[in-house]
């Protein structure tokens, strides 16, 4: 069991942890934060997570912080 | 549960000013997790040069010192020569350091100097609206070369770290690239041997990140990560060049 | 430590240095100056100190500008075409309130030039060579004795201001030798609150000369223009026959001792003739030269160039009913006092 | 009191030496002393001159155009330096390399001496810049013998103070022969 | 090619060099100044010219001084942390007499201080920031239009004196966009008997600055200078409103423009005030300011600085009963029009 | 009789300032004669370069350029872009190329320029008066070590040849020696071969000299000529790193 | 006749181009115009404004103060130049980003344009600049819609010529919602 | 049969040539030249000389000719 939490006020929706995660758990969505952003989301299926932290090693703005 | 991974304690949390899916940024918290891991915060004088990543003081918790363009790894002699018990890094780009700086981290590197060097190869310069680096590939458009880099009359691409190994004042020497969650993990290996270098008073370690500039090189996040994958690393192998990680 | 000896005038730089506490110092060798960074190599490491001959003028002004950030009393050293490439770094150096303090034996210009003495670079000092409104503080000796007192001072007033001082000499300065009295050193203390050493229990420094947002670089300029203002609380100067004068000349460094010895010529033959030497060419004393234009209106500025210093002459007393003069004998070979005297007398009768 | 003098000649001659010996002499003698040595871009070769001043007053121009003594070592010195003297001033002329009739300068007194070979009675040609030294000292009374003597501890690098006896005697067989002519 | 078009600044020098037959440049890239190495890469192929990148600024000015020696029009741009760099180069080129174009367009300092306008490197320019008694003629245009004809004309003058001009732009001039014409470079000859080309059929030549005999360098300086005078010839400046005025504005580039606003808005107020705006600012017009003066006698010297052409301003009118007031506004901020009219109404009544 | 050896006509008649046993006289005749061999005393341009062999113009009878100290690359950069047909060459000593001019020499070899680069390394600054160069050895005894290079804190010597050889822009690197007649006669050669690479438009081509300084080394020329074979070829070996005699 | 006009929002809303084309259009008409950009350091993201001033007299600053007009294409704009348009001027604001009640500035005519919907019905959200462009130039008159549309060739990179149309397209929409409204 | 001529106005004295003939004709004698250098000189047997050239190869200031 793992859990990601997103920072979505610094994502810049570069996308590239939607690329990394290997349960194509994150998109970019609709919602747009306060610099303008298009940001990243997660699907609800929280239990999917394998907290493998590629997301995270791969986001140049730190955005995830990873739980296991 | 536990966190597994988190913002490092060395970063602030202002939001930077790169560009979406810039590798600076990844960059910058591999830095910083060196200085969380081996507990120097306190004792660090970061250097930071003329480049995309000038703002360096705005990101981390440390003391730093602007070096104009080109002369860090002089300011930073500067600062370790009088301040030998201090952590000393520079973070350059390419334009910085194999272009105006080549001087100024050749000779930083054939005495010695006891200090760490951030090298950030994304082959253009950034900050200034992307052009030509010296590392520019063959054929690259940038706004200097329109017609794409020629060769014959521009230069060749120049691969520093393979410079760098030839000194013989420098202890480590390497090349590595962060846009896979593979190598980003063994960039922060590499990393941490260049910190351990400066931290066991070995000598001057030289780490070279091959570095995406999404803005300039007119692609997404994505194709560009590729780019390196694809097109650089062939040309910048990535590779220990001298020293080992232990 | 109070032997007179006969020391070459470059030496004495570096012994007021050492003496002042100076235990760092950066060049690249250049002639007329070499005796400085030689010194240096052979007494730093003896009292703890780090000698570096750099790879350039411009990595030594930058290694310069990063000990000065960590406090310490540093020093780098050249003569003309090095100081100029030196002048990107002392703008960042003012910029980001960095002291140190530079020397400039002065050679003959422009390019390449000569290796004799010369008054060439006197723009270059005064008004900041480099880009932007900065300025440093300019020491002008005219002995070996001077040399050595100027050298410590200027490693307090570096300190006092947190700006580079700049000490011009010339190849006639560093060459010459003369009697030296050393002394000690009387320690000032500066509270240093901004010099970088790792953010230990306090939050993080920065020094830097980067400002974007609006209005904060007018800002950070307006501070150091007030700076610049303070620093005129430091003018030096030296006077000599001025009571009864009618002519004073006006020159600093290597060509006032030569002139003084025409001068006294001109005394000799019952001319009124005096003699004002700035020995801080910035702050030039502006204040002090048009104090003096009361009584006297006739100034002559003799140079060793084609006419820097008479600008300053002239800013100072070049209206009222005052007359200004001006000789100037570019470098390549060196008026003897004779000649100089006999300029004096050219225009010692002008109305 | 005032004094000036340049002394002038080839590269290897002990020109500077000499300059420096006798300013610090004056120096020893509380006098203001000023050293000025003169060399070419190159540092070999060529003709080095340097200029001493000793005076009991402040001491303005260290550079003199006409000097009231001139040492010459050489041709190459005489010719430039020769015509300088002021009148009435002393030329020491190094007569080993420069023939009299070759020294002919009005109103100017001129001392030859033949240095190379008073050097080499007491065994070395390098000496010669002592023995004009001596010379010259003892021709003008600038300074004392004996502080020209009493300061050669100071002016020569404790390297060569082995060789401070025969320097001395250098010195002194040039003011012998100055007595004796 | 009379064609009118809305040009940015900055391309407009370099349309302007390529005109006048510049066919080198050399250049490293610095903001806000890109456009120019940036156009000339793109046209200078077309037009068999070679563009290079330099590795620094010291190589570009370098490189610049090799083409100069052979005869070629050649240029270089930069902005002030840039121009530092090359004073070295300068100064060499100045000693060498070898001409070339060296493009300005300045942002703020010290230091790396930001990428906005700025007067500050005025001394650098009119003074020569680096070593020795050498000056350059430094235009200073105030208009898209300008740039492309104060370029052409910066090569002839160029040739004409076998020295480097400078054109003193800013952050302004290089970004604005406005409408340009085009039109032909009327082609000048000039004897260059000088340059070199390999010794063939005639006895070498050189171009070096060393001057080691004696008096030879001093000969070598006054000639300089003499040329410098001669450039006298070449002063331009710009009035508007002068007739009646009781009190002129002394403004160069792009705050010449931005008060000229503020001084129509004064003339609408009914106050007498007029415009004098230098174009060379070296050679400075000294004599036609002080012309003015024998009518007009309060001046207000404006820059974006915190003062540097004042100097020349009081060192031209400084006496008399003239009255020299000065605003000066470091860079980081660009003063609107109504603030400059404030400052005009504040002085206008002084005595 | 016919002479078999006699001065080559692009030298002047002038006697040199070197100090007696100084091979930039030998290296001043060496570029002579090819100058002659080839016929080309016409149709180039030397860029001279600050140290004793400034006065370059004063010895040969050809156009000659001054350039600022270091930065002789950069200025025939200029001139031979500008001036294609020319033959171009500079003449720079250790520290000139490889202290204050390592950017210009690097980036010129980078890209290649069409230039013959005759460099001449004596381990000392010579015309300032014998201060340490970045090739001066180990241990080494200068003006400004008096108590001999410490590696640790001054560097090491550097070996511009081998990073020549790294360079892509490079065509012919060689270093070679004049201190014996055989290694002179070699030398002849050498040279030769990076004048052709010139002449026939290969791109650049760079000559290391191992040169004496018996004035600074403080030693007669004949002891200086030894200590070229018994200390500085061993740690500077003779080479031809790039590029063949043909 | 003068005019000028502060044009501001993100770095990608086309802000840029808008101003470009403006002062082309007015260059056209054969008047007096500048066109004066303001990035920050960063080449990218930030906000980005342009002024843009047109007259039939000589211009001195190209940079204003308090515009007689200003476009704002989102929230950090408004707040930004907003308070700085002249009385009794105008305020275009982009009403996609920026809710009505947020924009209230006394003596200032502010018209709230969709343009973002606007852009979306000519089928490309990028266009919104130019419906903006349309709309402010419908409303102040400062060139007629015929220049405007005519400078497009000019302005535009050849590359972009195939969009000609669909730009002419959004102008014209910008325009008649003025009409409209 | 070979011979050298000696330009000695131009020698200095460094003794390189002497060094390396291998006749061991030339030696560093008494004369002096007018820039003060004491000057080489070759022996009297002309008929030793091999025309080697190495003196002339080694001179730095060009002061041989040889002939054969
Ligand atoms: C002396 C000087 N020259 C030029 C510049 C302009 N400049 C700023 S950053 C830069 C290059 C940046 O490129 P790089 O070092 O590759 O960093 P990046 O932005 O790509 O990370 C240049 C040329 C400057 N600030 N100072
Ligand atoms: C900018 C600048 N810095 C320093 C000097 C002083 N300088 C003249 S020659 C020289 C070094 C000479 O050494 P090298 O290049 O090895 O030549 P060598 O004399 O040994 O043949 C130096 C440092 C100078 N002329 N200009
Ligand atoms: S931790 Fe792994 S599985 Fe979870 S969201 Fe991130 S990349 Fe996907
Ligand atoms: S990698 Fe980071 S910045 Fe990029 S989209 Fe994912 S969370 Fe956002
Ligand atoms: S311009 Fe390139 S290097 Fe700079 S922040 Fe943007 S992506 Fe990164
Ligand atoms: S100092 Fe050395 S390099 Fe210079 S001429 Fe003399 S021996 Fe040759
Ligand atoms: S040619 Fe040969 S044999 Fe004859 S003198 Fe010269 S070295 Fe000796
Ligand atoms: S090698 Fe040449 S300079 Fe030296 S002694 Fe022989 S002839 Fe004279
Ligand atoms: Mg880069
Ligand atoms: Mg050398």
């Amino acid at each position: 069991m793992a859990k990601i939490e997103i920072n979505t006020e610094r994502c810049k929706g570069c996308g590239l942890c939607v690329t990394v995660c290997s349960q194509k758990r994150l998109f970019i969505g609709e919602t747009i934060n306060r610099s303008g952003y298009t940001v990243v989301q997660q699907t609800d299926d929280s239990d999917t997570c394998t907290g493998c932290a590629f997301c995270a090693q791969i986001c140049p703005d730190v955005v995830f912080t990873v739980y296991k | 549960m536990e966190a597994v991974f988190k913002r490092p304690e060395s970063l602030t949390d202002i939001p930077t000013h790169f560009c979406p899916g810039c590798h600076h940024g990844i960059i910058h918290r591999l830095v910083a997790e060196c200085i969380d891991e081996f507990g120097i915060r306190e004792k660090i004088i970061g250097v930071a040069s003329v480049g995309c990543s000038v703002f360096l003081y705005d990101y981390f918790l440390i003391d730093v010192l602007e070096a104009p363009h080109g002369r860090a790894p002089a300011v930073a002699t500067g600062v370790k020569r009088a301040n030998p018990n201090a952590f000393v890094f520079t973070y350059q780009g390419d334009g910085d350091l194999a272009a105006i700086g080549t001087s100024e981290i050749i000779h930083a590197a054939n005495r010695g100097e006891k200090l760490t060097v951030i090298f950030v190869n994304n082959t253009v310069f950034g900050m200034t609206g992307g052009q030509m680096a010296p590392t520019t590939l063959p054929d690259q458009e940038t706004t200097t070369t329109p017609y794409g880099r020629d060769v014959e009359t521009a230069g060749f691409p120049i691969r520093m770290a393979e410079i760098m190994e030839r000194l013989d004042g420098t202890k480590f020497v390497a090349r590595t690239a962060v846009n896979t969650p593979k190598n980003i993990i063994k960039s922060k290996k590499i990393l941490r041997r260049a910190f351990e270098v400066q931290l066991n008073n070995e000598g001057f370690a030289f780490v070279e990140f091959l570095s995406s500039c999404p803005t300039n090189w007119k692609m997404n996040a994505q194709k560009a990560n590729q780019r390196i994958q694809d097109v650089m690393i062939p040309y910048f192998p990535l590779n220990i060049f001298k020293g080992a990680l232990n | 430590m109070t032997d007179i000896e006969l020391v070459k005038g470059n030496e004495s730089i570096a012994m007021g240095a050492i003496e002042a506490g100076c235990r760092f110092y950066f060049g690249y060798p250049i002639t007329p100056q070499n005796d400085i960074p030689e010194y240096m190599s052979r007494h730093l490491p003896k009292c703890g100190g780090v000698f570096i001959q750099a790879e350039s003028e411009i990595a030594s002004i930058n290694m310069l500008m990063g000990a000065g950030a960590t406090g310490a009393r540093a020093m780098t050293s050249s003569s003309s075409p090095g100081i100029s490439l030196k002048q990107e770094g002392i703008s960042y150096m003012c910029g980001s309130q960095i002291p140190g303090v530079i020397v400039n034996m002065s050679r003959s210009g422009p390019g390449l030039g000569g290796i004799s003495p010369s008054q060439g670079d006197y723009f270059q000092a005064t008004r900041g060579g480099g880009h932007g409104d900065y300025r440093t503080i300019v020491l002008a000796p005219s002995s070996v004795q001077e040399n050595y007192d100027l050298t410590m001072h200027a490693f307090d007033l570096a300190d006092k201001y947190r700006n580079p001082v700049i000490i011009l000499g010339d190849a006639l300065l560093g060459n010459i030798k003369e009697p030296l009295r050393r002394h000690k050193y009387i320690p000032k203390t500066f509270e240093k609150n901004w010099i970088l050493t790792g953010a230990q229990g306090r939050s993080p420094r920065r020094l830097k000369s980067l400002y974007l947002s609006e209005g904060e670089l007018t800002e950070h300029n307006w501070m150091l223009h007030r700076n610049y203002q303070e620093m005129t609380k430091e003018i030096l100067y030296e006077t000599q026959w001025m009571d009864d004068a009618k002519l004073v000349v006006v020159a600093f460094g290597s060509v006032a001792r030569i002139i003084k010895t025409s001068v006294s010529m001109a005394r000799e033959q019952g001319m009124a003739v005096g003699l004002f030497r700035p020995i801080t060419l910035y702050p030039f004393p502006y204040k002090q030269l048009l104090d003096i234009s009361e009584t006297i209106h006739h100034f002559m500025a003799v140079e060793l160039n084609t006419g820097q210093m008479v600008e300053d002459v002239k800013l100072s007393v070049g209206h009222r009913k005052n007359r200004v003069d001006f000789y100037g004998r570019p470098p390549g070979s060196i008026p003897s006092p004779d000649e100089l005297f006999e300029e004096i007398q050219k225009v010692y009768c002008l109305p | 009191m005032y004094f000036d003098c340049i002394i002038s000649g080839f590269g290897g001659q002990g020109v500077m030496l000499a300059g420096n010996i006798l300013a610090y002499a004056g120096m020893c003698e509380n006098k203001n002393v000023t050293y000025m040595p003169v060399y070419g871009v190159e540092m070999r070769g060529g003709t080095a001159n340097c200029t001493v001043v000793i005076s009991d007053k402040e001491i303005g121009s260290p550079i003199i155009q006409k000097p009231i003594c001139s040492i010459v070592m050489n041709r190459p010195s005489l010719e430039k330096f020769g015509p300088r003297v002021k009148q009435n001033g002393i030329l020491i002329v190094n007569a080993s390399l420069i023939p009299k009739e070759d020294v002919n300068f009005p109103n100017v007194e001129c001392i030859m001496v033949p240095a190379r070979e008073l050097a080499m009675e007491i065994g070395n040609e390098k000496l010669l810049n002592m023995i004009i030294l001596g010379a010259t000292v003892q021709k003008t009374k600038v300074v004392s013998m004996d502080s020209l003597i009493g300061s050669l501890p100071s002016a020569l690098d404790p390297r060569y103070h082995h060789l401070i006896d025969i320097n001395v005697e250098a010195l002194q067989q040039g003011a012998a022969f100055i007595d004796q002519h």
